[in-house]
């Protein structure tokens, strides 16, 4: 089977990740778009491994999984300290920096 | 290339050297060294030491009989790429550096001896802020003359530009003071733009900032022309030329020695000392030559006429600096180099006289004004005496044959017919501010006039004696000094004496305390009558009013739309265009988010399909 | 195995000894403040961590949803009463009071271990040869790395330096964090700044910006503000937001960027950047370029991926905005610089024409939008994205070399005038925000439910009577990032100018050259305040010795590096040179 | 019959990928999420890349997904217009024309660039053996794996540090 499909279907997952980035207004909602964009990569690298016959896309995608978990977390945390001083976990919400 | 002698038994270049260092540790223990410029006097005698120190190693240099080709190299690699060097930090002494130097350490010391009297009332502190900034203007003034290639050059350039700034602001509770600085330093810093992109243009086209002429042959004869042409929009703004010369009669805000520090013998003449310099550069372009010719004698004749109606007497006197380095860049516009070089080194030395000359007249009626002076020689002999001086220097000083003579040999006719009624028109002002301010009925304030302190009238008089030195032995000391051979006796010679004590008497019979007795015969007094009455107040007044007004509209256009323009751009930038735009800045997240898609899918689309 | 040259463990572990030294240093200070004991004055600090024990032993859910949330503990006795005598002391703290320092505590001693290893990792740099290459040429240790590396760690030097002060007063017991957060973000660095290889340069990518995130969010408490009853102290907004914006639009980009590699990646089915050269032109080629532009436009903050600099640098606490504005920047300039030259430098034909219109939007969004700012932070990042703008007409130099329309010495000068550009901008750049941190860093925390924006250019005003040492090295700094001719800034904007000119896009200087003029104006403004403004405070300004230190090393890095360009000029050219093997 | 597989995954992927930037509710977003990412991972097998889809499972499902679950639990919706205990509506999507826009113009370009690039049709099998790929992992990217340890220490780190009450 060619490659073209599956890249194609990692560039709807990407594009759908830029969706929920674009129209999400709760900031777990974003995170939650964001891991779609990641894993749209992740899947490329995957495609892009079987297309040469070697592993290091498989690698890539790998170390891939293990950057998205770390980002993540350090994400989450950052929603938690923004719940703590806004009260809201709304992205709206925190925008006193302007102009 | 011939060696300079060594001096004091050292290397001529470490004497060099030695002239800027010394101010330079005043500056740095003045700048640095809080308490020490607190102390206010002492503070001033660690400038002057300096300052003598590097007057002392400068005239030094100058006598030590070294030949006129003699060249001092000390200079160290600064800017280094690809291998090349193309800039250098140093010291090069030559036959055209030298004479600058002594120059300039000996007006910057005579005012720093002034000051001691003049502004002896000022607080401790700011008075050893001021003698900071005097030791950082030597420095910058010195490094500039010692400027072995354009970038170290255009370092001094701008340090001279900010000292300048600093001084003429020294009085910044002042607002007109204040304005005024900011003012010359907006006005030169736009012509500054010329010398950067000059230097730019050279670089790019030669990579190389001198001025040898191996470069100038690289260059070519349109890279010549273009750069000259910027080299000499920086000088037009530092040499006050027509039309950026604004800034000069307004710079007499700042302390009047500063004036005469800065705006007779030193800053201002750092854009001819360009010209002088950079000579090969101009050399070949004959364009920007004629350009210069030209602007420079209107320069001489437009500020001659202003200088006439002026009643402020710092004003009259700036005006005469405006025409007299309008001869200065005429001649040089002429090819006439070694004439505007000496006019250069000698209107220094009068042009000090007669602003410090002028400060003690200040001082003493505490006014700038001709009107609240008066009669002021009976009580000031000693500084009235040397203002006279300075204005029969002033008047008849024999460079003005050398440039007028250049500029005829070289053939501009109408250049020199400018230049030989200013020449006139000087001759008159001088006399006609000689004759309010010292003779005369005794206005309110003369009487109350007394002498200025010993430190004020010993520069005076040292600037004095060397003005009538350089005037009586000029054929015998030009030469040694620049490479004028000997004073060409031309008809022009006599035409230009002719006019000015034409001048001369002309401003005696129309502001000469006598003139009743002088002119008892009836038919020359009627007549002259006639003439003082109907033709040439009148004469005078209509050409100052034309000065005022035809030119005055180009002046206040410049004043109004450039200088004013350039500091108002920030409000308006800031109220309308910027302040709207920043509405997009709307601390949304998504916004940025959209942001960056939006210049994501912009990239993507560029790349793919405009490739 | 398709590395070429043999697995050599030791040549692998010298050429990456400054990054290996700066992940040991974090760990080794983390394990100090394990080992170390504890705190002699907790009592009079500040609240009791629930349940009266030390905040690091392992915590029941209960505690941790309570810690983290900041919400009332389950309606335990003991937990309950434990949160309210956590609240206790801050309401015996004046409202007006600075926050309270930890006289006396080993916890103000952790930046001088984390200064010590970086001193010593910069020593190492220093003296050590660069020629490695490391486990199949992922790596390599030349003197590009090594000039950047240098870079960054001066950069660390100075941020460690510059948030000493800072932690004592606001941080409390989270201050060990900060600096090992700095020391992996400078591993990530030093790693990218050899990285050749599309993995090492993702992972190295994301070592170095996921630390920012967190510092950048580093949110102090609010003490000594009423708050109701079993609620904690609240954190400042302005952090939170800050680390926000930070974060996800830095998360957005890194997918982004991520995409274009795995696109660059499937072109050649390999991951080092120099087989990308091996790809053919095409589409998709063309496309993963873009993608890899735009993702590290927002690390560059290269308009319009910009928009999250100024919002984050005035959230941020101070002194991490000294370091996040700097080394972060220049060093995705150089991975960027390492993909477009090192991999796709044939294909500099494609990329040129993107790069050019990025650096254009840049020079006015930046240069434009900082004229009204009335934030010094707020200018300054606006003022930044004008300065990467001027850096990119270095690698349009470079770019035209390579696709041949220059003479191949443009790419020499554009690469180099690159490099000493960021030696021009870390000192006076990190110098303007640690002079603003020494103004407003002690103030005490405001009201968090008002932003707060104490540092504007107001709060400069009158800075020299208040502190003329202060006012002097920030006018240093400052005059040097407006290009005033002498300063190192007006060396090095001459330069790429130049570069740029010699590569043939006059447009491209002249619009730079124009849109600087903005620069001089706002810029100066920052002088005029200083000097000409009129004091609303009249109290003397101490920074206190290391920040003072770290301000000084900045004016005196910036002052006298504008007298004495040369050596860090051949020094650039140098590493420019062995970076294009020319 | 790969590309009946393909099918099914695809739109498994794709759908679970719209209801989880689409759905109201936050907790069925990250389900729907999870979904999608199993799915992926079924992807991976198809793609021969067996460990790659344990990892996905273990990594991505059981990590990032019960990590997000915490996030919107310890994140009470109460301030955001939500009843107390309950979670808000407020994850509904804004402005959905505007993503729509972008979305799919992004997806065009790509589109369009894949289709203009030629690309070869892989081999029929990949030896993806898991030792192999540790091999590589610890061979040629030794660097970058303990690059990522560092990584995932300071992430560990800093993420404590945030979300830890903070202490003065």
């Amino acid at each position: 089977m060619p490659v073209q499909p599956w890249l194609l279907l990692g560039a709807a997952l990407f594009a759908l990740g830029v969706y929920g980035v674009l129209t999400r207004r709760n900031a777990i909602g974003v995170l939650v778009a964001i891991e779609l964009m990641a894993n749209a990569v992740n899947l490329n690298l995957a495609v892009f491994s079987r297309l040469h016959g070697n592993l290091h896309g498989q690698a890539f995608a790998l170390f891939g999984l293990a950057l998205t978990v770390a980002e993540v977390a350090v994400g989450l945390s950052i929603v938690i300290l923004l719940h703590r001083s806004h009260r809201s976990v709304r992205v709206g919400a925190a925008s006193e920096l302007k102009g | 290339m011939v060696a300079f002698p060594p001096v004091f038994g050292m290397s001529a270049a470490v004497v060099g050297l030695a002239t800027i260092v010394a101010p330079l540790a005043a500056f740095l223990l003045l700048g640095l060294l809080r308490p020490l410029r607190a102390t206010g006097t002492p503070a001033a005698a660690v400038a002057i030491v300096a300052a003598l120190v590097s007057t002392a190693c400068a005239f030094a240099l100058v006598f030590a009989g070294a030949p006129r080709e003699a060249v001092a190299d000390l200079t160290v690699p600064w800017l280094v790429s690809a291998g090349q060097t193309w800039a250098t930090l140093g010291v090069y002494l030559d036959a055209t550096s030298v004479p600058m130097l002594a120059v300039v350490t000996l007006v910057g010391l005579c005012v720093q001896v002034y000051s001691l009297g003049y502004l002896h009332d000022e607080p401790k502190e700011s008075f050893g802020r001021y003698y900071a900034f005097h030791s950082l203007f030597l420095v910058a003034m010195l490094l500039l003359v010692v400027a072995k290639d354009l970038l170290q050059l255009f370092v001094g350039w701008e340090l001279v530009g900010l000292a300048s700034y600093l001084l003429i602001g020294f009085w910044w509770q002042k607002p007109s003071a204040a304005r005024a600085a900011v003012k010359a330093f907006w006005l030169t810093k736009l012509a500054d733009i010329g010398l950067g992109a000059a230097i730019v243009v050279l670089y790019v086209q030669t990579h190389a900032l001198d001025w040898s002429p191996a470069t100038v042959q690289a260059l070519g004869p349109a890279g010549a022309t273009l750069v000259a042409a910027l080299l000499f929009v920086a000088v037009m703004g530092k040499s006050a030329q027509f039309p950026l010369h604004v800034w000069l009669p307004d710079a007499m805000e700042g302390p009047t020695p500063v004036s005469a520090l800065l705006h007779a013998a030193t800053m201002v003449a750092a854009g001819v000392y360009l010209l002088v310099r950079a000579w090969p550069i101009f050399d070949a372009a004959p364009d920007v030559r004629l350009a210069m010719a030209w602007i420079g004698a209107f320069t001489g004749l437009f500020a001659s006429v202003v200088a006439c109606a002026q009643t402020d007497i710092k004003k009259v006197l700036a005006y005469s600096t405006c025409a007299q380095l309008g001869y200065m860049v005429a001649a040089a516009g002429a090819g006439a180099i070694d004439a505007a070089y000496a006019h250069l080194i000698g209107h220094a030395a009068f042009k000090a006289l007669l602003f410090l000359g002028a400060g003690c007249l200040i001082h003493a009626v505490h006014s700038n004004e001709l009107a609240d002076m008066g009669g002021l020689l009976r009580r000031l002999k000693f500084s009235g005496g040397a203002f006279i001086v300075g204005a029969l220097a002033l008047g008849l000083y024999p460079s003005k044959e050398l440039v007028l003579a250049g500029v005829g040999h070289a053939g501009l006719q109408g250049p020199l017919v400018l230049l030989l009624a200013a020449a006139g028109l000087t001759a008159f002002y001088m006399t006609r501010s000689v004759l309010l301010a010292l003779f005369g009925p005794a206005s309110a304030h003369a009487d109350h006039a007394h002498e200025a302190p010993a430190s004020m009238l010993a520069p005076v008089l040292l600037l004095a004696l060397l003005s009538v030195a350089g005037f009586a032995l000029f054929d015998s000391v030009a030469p040694v000094l620049v490479a004028v051979r000997e004073r060409p006796h031309s008809w022009l010679g006599h035409i230009a004496h002719g006019l000015a004590l034409a001048g001369f008497a002309v401003g005696f019979a129309l502001y000469g305390p006598r003139r009743r007795d002088a002119l008892a015969l009836p038919g020359v007094r009627a007549g002259l009558a006639f003439v003082r009455a109907a033709a040439v107040d009148r004469a005078f007044q209509a050409a100052y009013r034309m000065g005022l007004l035809a030119f005055s509209r180009s002046v206040a256009w410049v004043d109004r739309y450039l200088i004013d323009g350039v500091m108002n751009l920030s409000a308006f930038a800031s109220q309308s265009g910027a302040e709207r735009a920043r509405r997009i800045q709307t601390g949304k997240t998504y916004d940025y988010l959209t942001a960056v898609v939006a210049g994501l899918l912009l990239l993507a689309v560029a790349s793919v399909y405009a490739r | 195995m398709s590395g070429a040259s043999p697995f050599d463990w030791l040549q692998t572990l010298q050429a990456l000894a400054v990054p290996t030294l700066l992940a040991l240093s974090a760990v080794v200070l983390l394990l100090a403040d394990l080992v170390l004991p504890a705190d002699p004055h907790p009592a009079n600090t500040g609240p009791q961590p629930i349940g009266g024990r030390r905040n690091r032993g392992p915590l029941s859910f209960r505690e941790l949803r309570s810690s983290i949330a900041g919400l009332p503990p389950p309606t335990t006795a003991t937990a309950g009463a434990a949160s309210v005598s956590a609240d206790a002391p801050h309401a015996a703290v004046p409202a007006e009071q600075p926050a309270p320092t930890v006289p006396g505590s080993w916890r103000a001693g952790l930046a001088w271990i984390a200064v010590g290893q970086l001193l010593v990792t910069l020593a190492f740099r220093l003296l050590a040869p660069a020629d490695g290459l490391a486990a199949g040429g992922v790596f390599i240790d030349d003197a590009f790395a090594a000039y950047l590396q240098v870079g960054v760690l001066a950069a660390g030097l100075l941020a460690v330096l510059g948030l000493r002060a800072h932690a004592v007063r606001h941080f409390g017991r989270r201050q060990v964090e900060l600096y090992v957060l700095v020391l992996s973000s400078l591993c990530g660095m030093t790693l990218l700044a050899g990285a050749r290889d599309l993995l090492l340069l993702a992972v190295a990518f994301e070592l170095m910006g996921i630390p920012l995130y967190v510092l950048a969010s580093y949110a102090k408490t609010e003490t000594g503000l009423p708050h109701a009853p079993g609620t904690l102290a609240r954190p400042q907004r302005a952090p939170a937001e800050a680390g926000l914006k930070l974060y996800l639009v830095g998360a957005v980009s890194a997918a982004v960027t991520l995409y274009g590699l795995s696109l660059l990646f499937g072109l050649t089915g390999s991951t080092l950047v120099a087989r990308l050269a091996d790809a053919p032109p095409s589409p998709l080629l063309a496309l993963g370029v873009a993608f890899v532009l735009a993702g590290f436009g927002f690390k560059l903050g290269l308009a319009p991926f910009h928009f999250w600099i100024p919002d984050t640098y005035q959230g941020a606490p101070t002194p991490v905005v000294a370091f996040l504005s700097v080394a972060p920047k220049a060093l995705g300039l150089a991975a960027l610089v390492r993909v477009l030259a090192d991999g796709l430098g044939a294909r500099a034909g494609d990329w040129l024409g993107p790069l050019l219109g990025l650096a254009v939007a840049a020079l006015v969004v930046g240069n434009v939008f900082a004229v009204p700012q009335q934030n010094l932070k707020r200018l300054m990042g606006f003022s930044g994205v004008a300065q990467m703008g001027t850096m990119l007409l270095g690698v349009a130099a470079l770019g035209a070399s390579l696709a041949g329309q220059a003479p191949s010495e443009a790419a020499v000068s554009g690469l180099a005038s690159l490099l000493f550009f960021f030696a021009a901008y870390l000192p006076a750049n990190t110098g303007v925000f640690l002079v603003l941190e020494a103004l407003t860093g002690p103030l005490p925390a405001a009201d968090p439910d008002t932003p707060h924006d104490r540092d504007t250019l107001a709060s400069l005003a009158g800075l020299h009577r208040r502190s003329p040492g202060l006012a002097l090295a920030a006018l240093v700094c400052v005059l040097s990032l407006a290009g005033i001719p002498f300063a190192v800034g007006f060396w090095a904007k001459l330069w790429v100018m130049v570069a740029a000119w010699q590569a043939g896009f006059a447009w491209l200087v002249v619009v730079a050259a124009a849109v600087s003029v903005l620069g001089l104006f706002y810029y100066l403004r920052v002088a005029r305040a200083m000097y000409l403004g009129q004091a609303t405070e009249t109290a003397p300004v101490r920074p206190g010795g290391v920040l003072g230190t770290a301000i000084a090393l900045c004016a005196l890095a910036t002052a006298g590096m504008g007298l004495w360009p040369a050596p860090w000029v051949q020094w650039a050219t140098a590493a420019a040179r062995v970076f294009l093997g020319r | 019959m790969a590309q009946l597989a393909f099918g099914l995954v695809a739109a498994a992927m794709l759908g679970s990928g719209l209801l989880a930037v689409r759905s109201r509710n936050l907790v069925h977003a990250v389900l729907w999420l999870a979904v999608s990412l199993i799915a992926t991972a079924a992807a991976y097998v198809l793609l021969s890349a067996p460990f790659l889809a344990a990892m996905q499972i273990l990594l991505y499902t059981g990590g990032v997904v019960t990590l997000m679950l915490f996030g919107v639990m310890l994140t009470d919706h109460r301030h955001d217009g939500g009843a107390p205990g309950r979670l808000s509506n407020d994850s509904a999507p804004q402005r959905p024309w505007l993503g729509a826009f972008f979305a799919a113009a992004l997806f065009g370009v790509v589109a369009a660039a894949l289709y203009q690039t030629p690309l070869p049709v892989p081999a029929a099998a990949l030896d993806a053996s898991t030792a192999r790929l540790g091999e590589l992992v610890l061979g040629d990217h030794l660097v970058a794996f303990e690059a990522i340890s560092v990584l995932l220490l300071a992430a560990l780190l800093g993420a404590v540090a945030l979300a830890r009450k903070t202490d003065p």
